[in-house]
């Protein structure tokens, strides 16, 4: 695709090696730390699930135990592959043994370091494997079944009551909705654990539980094979436990996840290293598993003017980009965040989302990006919400944006009632099939007002990201670069969490994926 | 699989806004009155008389001086027995254009004599021409495509006696009248007229009557006194499935 | 402005040729004869007003008058004048011993011809001075209070009920509409006078009299004085009482009148000769008072289909322009008609909708262009409305259209209530404001689908047009060649209202518009 | 001009569609039943059911399987008396910044002291921000920026009972509290929570309790015990008005 900008290569080279800069400090400084949350990954990963007497969930047994016996700094995994080794139990049996209160992992006689390694490695890879194998068929199956053409639309279920969500899933299927999106229950994030179990009572969305999200699939397939087009399904990992939530994604088969810790940290005030060491794993698994990755860039524009914010999300993109590649996340897997949320009153508004479309667009050829619709500016009226929606999806078409997020007439009110879906998925339909070719059909005045804006904001980002690069991520979360919100390196939730690997600290399934990487 | 989503009961059913029986409407109107909380107040007021209930304005605009606009959101404790609805025999099934032309060949025996208009000042004709004339609509042949029809069409802005003097002249099984301008219920005179006029000529009984139109509706077409009223998303092998079972049974009542 | 679509000037010139052509034969064919309605006319112009004991306009009972006696062919203005001249009373006064049967205009002595010519054109001359003396004022008005930037956001009253339109109207200005037009009661076209007096009940539109006119125009003059914005008035001349219409507009400060012949042969059975005649005057007298002109195009979109018909639309433009050159209206107070009625579900219809909106905008780059909002594919949704509306809205600012008629999320159901009007107009706002510059910021591929629909359509109006010109205008009305609607010459109301014209024809308001136009 | 339009009854207002006493609103809801002539009926009886007239149903669309959308418009023929819903004084005129200070200097004496926050779950912190901190919203600086008051924001996901231990701690003349999430009635739950801390610790009396989001109303907030509510379109001046005249009625009544 020819540049419609005409932008800068040095600037854009500028700010990918500022950006890339960023990315390797960060995951410097984070490195040497896991966290309870990876460790219950690693445990899950192993089969360990379910809930003991008092409903916690087993992985969250097994790490507290370690972590109260000040075992966690050598890693869950090298506790499990001992008890393995020393009671011939599988993970599950095991687990099953503390919960009960009949096994102390720590009390156990320390037997053959590599045997336990490599008990508890054979069997992780025999587990990841087992899933490896069922995301192919689902690959299979998406390729059998075929998906709607781009740009994605994504619709986000809230009802609370995962059987509510899946008759909405069902109406955003039969509208023309590529992805149901089961948001969570409020405040999930903060949660140290995940739910067990189905669920039919959340707040604002519905708890994002492994039962949840099998149900939801179960009857997305059924839907896709009764009508011949595959239905994706997609959650939140951010919060305080995103390596995990990315497992259990993995294991029901979700495609997409929105994945960032930023989000975490600037909304739910959790701990920026906590947070960012888990989004590093999570990423990996959803990089390794093949589900595709949402940014959150959006959220800034939720907090921040969107016209003056516009250079901190294109930074964010490119560090997150960065990150997500770190953690091995291919191109096609990275749908990095974008909104329309330029105040409708701004004269000329619409050129300059149009601008910042592109731009990421061309900055990100290879990656789908998750474009969002206006929702801050949105109010009680929902025609007004409507027009603003129409035009958001005709950026969203003339601009090749890969996955939408549906805009819904009530956006100002209320999360959208069944009609205000399927109100929503038709004004997509209507623009992206009435205006389908517009995009390539049209250049820009060179030096125009959508030229200029575009660079405009690519320096701004260059000059942020240089800053950055320079005083480092975490100084510029503090500073408030993102959002508009300010946030300390050692406070927030879950920094408690966060625990410095002994010389020992091992960790099969992060070795797995990242041998994967090298082979 | 098992569908778990809780079972709506068609005895009692209310509107479903984000899950089942919460019973949540929209209301929009305007109240003339200016723009204040007191105005919300009668808003919700009023959405009270109707006996909805936890009534919220979610939207408040001022049109003009006077004249204010609300969003209301609210529960609706009412419930509808669809169920004794259901029963009533609403949904008929209709019958293609082939099968009219089976039906009416042995039900029938003769072409079926339909004359058609849209009538008094209303010069829409698209409606009418979409039942009648051979092109029809969306891809459906017209009755003048049928065998087992023979149809008049005299277009629009015909004065109601002349549709009658028609339909006498050539000795109609039934009279078809299309109306879509209904500003001051412009279409509710009107067809009222055309009954008037057919019962002081005495003939109402001998003809079918239906009319058409974006805003009429099989019940008030009934109340007006036609035998059968057709709204948008009508095709013709609908109105035809309707007069040939209607002239069959007629056919059978006389013989 | 630089063209956009890459027209070909020759094929432009070819157009313009046959549609020059087609005007100057269909007024030869029209020539030599007049209309009741243009002599009622001339009584209008000379101050006949009211209405008899039995309601009929005193215009009407002058008419009809002399008619009965035969005495037409030379013209309403002869009679009168020799009238004037026997009587030496004012054209009101023998007007009203007409009515009371107390005159009879043939039965009078015929005096000098040159002196009954004299008096009644004398008199016609002073009314006439009279009124633009008050049309000049309402042009300073109008530079002092100043309008909205363009386009002209236009917007249709309907309630029935004049005092009720007043109030519409005051809804309309306050949200930013610029004009306000008085659609009539339903077939008030097919009338062949005028009622009086102010009128509260109508259907489908408010009854177009002189008193309506007056009232709306003195509310909107008060609100624009009051806001400092000046508001227009717009209503419809076609129909049978054309001319007559464009005299009371006149009188009463109009600023716009739907003026159409086509719409009233088509849709209203009108006969084709009566209303070309009737038309060529009211015109006339549109364009020597400063009134803007409205084509009426956008109607055969709304019969026919409009990706097949668009050849039809241009074809139309170029004689409707044409003809009305010929009546002397100038470029700037034509506003040629077009309209957004693509199917909804078409691919790339947009698209189709963008190359036509700018192919007339650049054939006629001094006329205004009155651009129609989708109704004919409009249903009950008004969501699905209301986007239709907001590419429209697009589409009017992207390619600078002159006036634009504000579409409404109701128009499939029913004439616009109060608050419909708003919701228009604020999505016309919104969308005019958003994407201000967008038009002038985009060009187009070369040889895309843009550029090479609007090529298409140049070169199939090109063919009708020499079609037309070859067969003539008639004939091509026979043919159905407008909105899929067939009408015979020979055919449809008021064609007993044509009057061959004497040797000694004379209409002194005719000559002084003429005159005027040779000075 | 003399304003000829029909005279708007105050004592009887009706909705107003296209003209005066016209009545006409429209509803929309979703009913879970089939798209069918049954379905339309059910939602012809549902208006029925609400007292409302000549109800039509102008859009039908079928969301998915078993669940039917309905646009119906009908005529209202109740009627508000707004006379008297105008007698209730619910109009207040609001003070501006200065005039809040003046009042205050003149009244109250010494600073109010307001802790605030976006509490339970709910992390929405822009419009609780909106009304304490010094950037305020839309150009009117928060009461941070007030002389007469003394603020303390706490911020969003507090809980309720931090908040009550907050306000003992300071003194606090006001709670102040912000909801935003309302799925599931999730405002509701918190809101009364707080409104039970408060009054199990015996403090309700104690303090002005106040609550805002885009979803509150006054009419909400006094149902669940609260002295006042403020919705969207809420600036801190109207805030501050309301606190400090409420703070001034209390001390000159325990005076
Ligand atoms: C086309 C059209 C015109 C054309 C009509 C040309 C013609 N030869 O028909 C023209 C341009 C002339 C026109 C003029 C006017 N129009 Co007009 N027009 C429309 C438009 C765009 C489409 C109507 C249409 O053709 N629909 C397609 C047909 C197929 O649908 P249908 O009529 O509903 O028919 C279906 C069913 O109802 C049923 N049916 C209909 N009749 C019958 C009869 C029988 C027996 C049966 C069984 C079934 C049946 O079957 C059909 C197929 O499913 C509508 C807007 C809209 N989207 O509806 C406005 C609309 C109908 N017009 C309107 C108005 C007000 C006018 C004018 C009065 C405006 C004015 N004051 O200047 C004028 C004058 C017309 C008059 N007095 O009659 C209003 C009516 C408002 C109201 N409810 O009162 C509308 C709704 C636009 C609006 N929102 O303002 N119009
Ligand atoms: C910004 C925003 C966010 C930001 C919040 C950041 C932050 N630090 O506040 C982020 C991105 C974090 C976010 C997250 C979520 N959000 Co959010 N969000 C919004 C958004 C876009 C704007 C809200 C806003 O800031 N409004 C501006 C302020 C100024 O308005 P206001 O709050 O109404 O305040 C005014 C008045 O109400 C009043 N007022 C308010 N409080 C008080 C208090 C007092 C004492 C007084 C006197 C007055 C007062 O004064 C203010 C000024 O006039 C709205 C959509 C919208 N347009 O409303 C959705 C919205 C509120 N979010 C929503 C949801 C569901 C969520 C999530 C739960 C989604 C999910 N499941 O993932 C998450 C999690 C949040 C949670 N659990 O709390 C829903 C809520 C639906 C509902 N009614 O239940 C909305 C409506 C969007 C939607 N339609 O789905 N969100
Ligand atoms: C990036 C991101 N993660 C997570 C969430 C959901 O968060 P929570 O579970 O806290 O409601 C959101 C909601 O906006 C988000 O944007
Ligand atoms: C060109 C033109 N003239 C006149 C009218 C109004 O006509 P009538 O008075 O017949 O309703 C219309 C309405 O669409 C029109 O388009």
């Amino acid at each position: 695709m020819k540049s419609k900008l005409d932008l800068d290569p040095g600037l854009v080279a500028a700010c990918r090696e500022a950006a890339a800069q960023v990315g390797r400090r960060t995951i410097e400084e984070i490195g040497g730390r896991t966290t309870v949350s990876i460790e219950r990954t690693v445990a899950r990963l192993l089969g360990v699930d379910g809930v003991d007497a008092l409903d916690a969930p087993l992985p969250n047994v097994l790490v507290d135990h370690v972590h109260e016996r000040g075992g966690l700094g050598r890693g869950l995994a090298w506790w499990l592959g001992n008890a393995m080794v020393q009671t011939g139990d599988p993970p599950e049996r095991i687990a099953a043994a503390v919960a009960a209160g009949e096994l102390d992992l720590c009390a156990l006689p320390a037997g053959d370091e590599d045997a336990a390694r490599r008990a508890v490695t054979s069997e992780t890879e025999q587990r990841m494997a087992a899933i490896m194998r069922k995301r192919e068929q689902r690959v299979a199956l998406r390729e059998r079944l075929g998906e709607g053409p781009a740009p994605l639309r994504y619709v986000l279920t809230a009802t609370g009551n995962v059987y509510e969500d899946v008759v909405h899933g069902r109406a955003v299927a039969e509208n023309g909705g590529d992805v149901v999106a089961i948001t969570r229950s409020t405040a999930q994030s903060l949660l140290d654990f995940i739910p067990f179990g189905p669920t039919t009572e959340g707040f604002g969305g519905t708890f994002a539980t492994q039962e949840n999200y099998r149900i939801m699939r179960e009857a997305m397939d059924e839907w896709g094979e009764r009508n011949g087009r595959y239905i994706r399904i997609s959650s939140f990992c951010s919060g305080l436990c995103m390596a995990e939530i990315a497992t259990i994604g993995a294991l029901e088969g979700l495609d997409n996840l929105v994945n960032d810790a930023l989000y975490g940290i600037l909304y739910r005030d959790i701990n920026p290293v906590r947070t960012l060491i888990d989004q590093r794993i999570s990423r990996m698994i959803n990089g390794y598993f093949g589900i595709v990755i949402n940014t959150g860039e959006d959220n800034y524009l939720r907090t921040a003017d969107a016209v003056e914010a516009a250079p901190s999300v294109v930074a964010s993109q490119l560090i997150n980009y960065e990150l997500a590649r770190a953690s091995g996340v291919p191109d096609e897997q990275i749908a990095l965040g974008d909104a329309f949320e330029i105040h409708p009153s701004v004269t000329n508004g619409f050129l300059y989302e149009w601008a910042q479309a592109q731009l990421t667009r061309e900055l990100f050829p290879d990656c789908p990006i998750k474009y969002m619709p206006p929702t801050k500016h949105m109010d009680g009226n929902p025609f007004r919400t409507h027009a603003c929606d129409t035009l958001f999806n005709l950026v969203t078409i003339g601009t090749h944006q890969g996955i939408e997020t549906i805009g819904m007439p009530t956006e100002g009110v209320y999360t959208p009632h069944l009609a205000d879906r399927v109100i929503g998925l038709e004004n997509a339909d209507y623009v992206f099939n009435f205006a389908h070719d517009f995009g390539d059909e049209i250049e820009f005045k060179p030096g125009g007002i959508i030229q200029t804006r575009a660079a405009d904001v690519l320096d701004g980002a260059r000059r942020l990201l240089e800053q950055i690069a320079e005083i480092g991520f975490f100084a510029a979360i503090e500073r408030g670069t993102f959002g508009d919100a300010r946030r300390r390196i050692d406070e927030g939730r879950g920094a408690d969490g966060v625990i410095v690997m002994d010389e020992g600290y091992f960790n099969p399934c992060v070795e797995i994926m990242e041998g994967a990487r090298v082979a | 699989m098992p569908d778990l989503a809780p079972a709506v009961d068609l005895g009692a059913v209310r509107p479903y806004g984000d899950m089942l029986d919460d019973g949540l409407l929209q209301l929009s109107f305007t109240l003339p009155v200016p723009n204040s909380l007191a105005a919300r107040r009668a808003a919700l007021d009023l959405a009270e008389r109707m006996g909805l209930a936890r009534a919220e304005v979610t939207h408040v605009q001022q049109l003009v001086e006077g004249y204010t606009h609300f969003i209301v959101l609210a529960h609706c404790p009412h419930a509808i027995d669809f169920t004794a609805i259901q029963g009533d025999g609403l949904d008929i099934g209709y019958m293609s254009h082939e099968e009219v032309e089976e039906f009416a060949a042995a039900h029938v025996g003769r072409p079926i004599v339909v004359v058609g208009a849209s009538t008094g000042t209303d010069t829409h004709s698209v409606g009418i021409d979409a039942m009648l004339n051979l092109k029809g609509f969306q891809g459906h042949s017209g009755l003048e495509a049928y065998d087992s029809f023979e149809t008049h069409n005299l277009g629009s802005q015909v004065p109601n006696g002349a549709l009658v003097a028609k339909a006498i002249e050539v000795g109609a099984d039934a009279i078809l009248v299309s109306q879509t301008v209904t500003g001051q219920d412009a279409h509710i005179r009107n067809l009222t007229e055309l009954v008037e006029i057919l019962e002081a000529e005495g003939r109402r009984r001998d003809v079918i009557l239906a009319c058409g139109g974006t805003r009429v509706s099989n019940e008030l077409a009934k109340e007006l006194g036609y035998d059968a009223g057709f709204s948008r998303g009508t095709y013709p092998n609908h109105l035809a499935t309707f007069l040939v079972r209607e002239v069959a049974a007629r056919c059978s009542s006389e013989s």
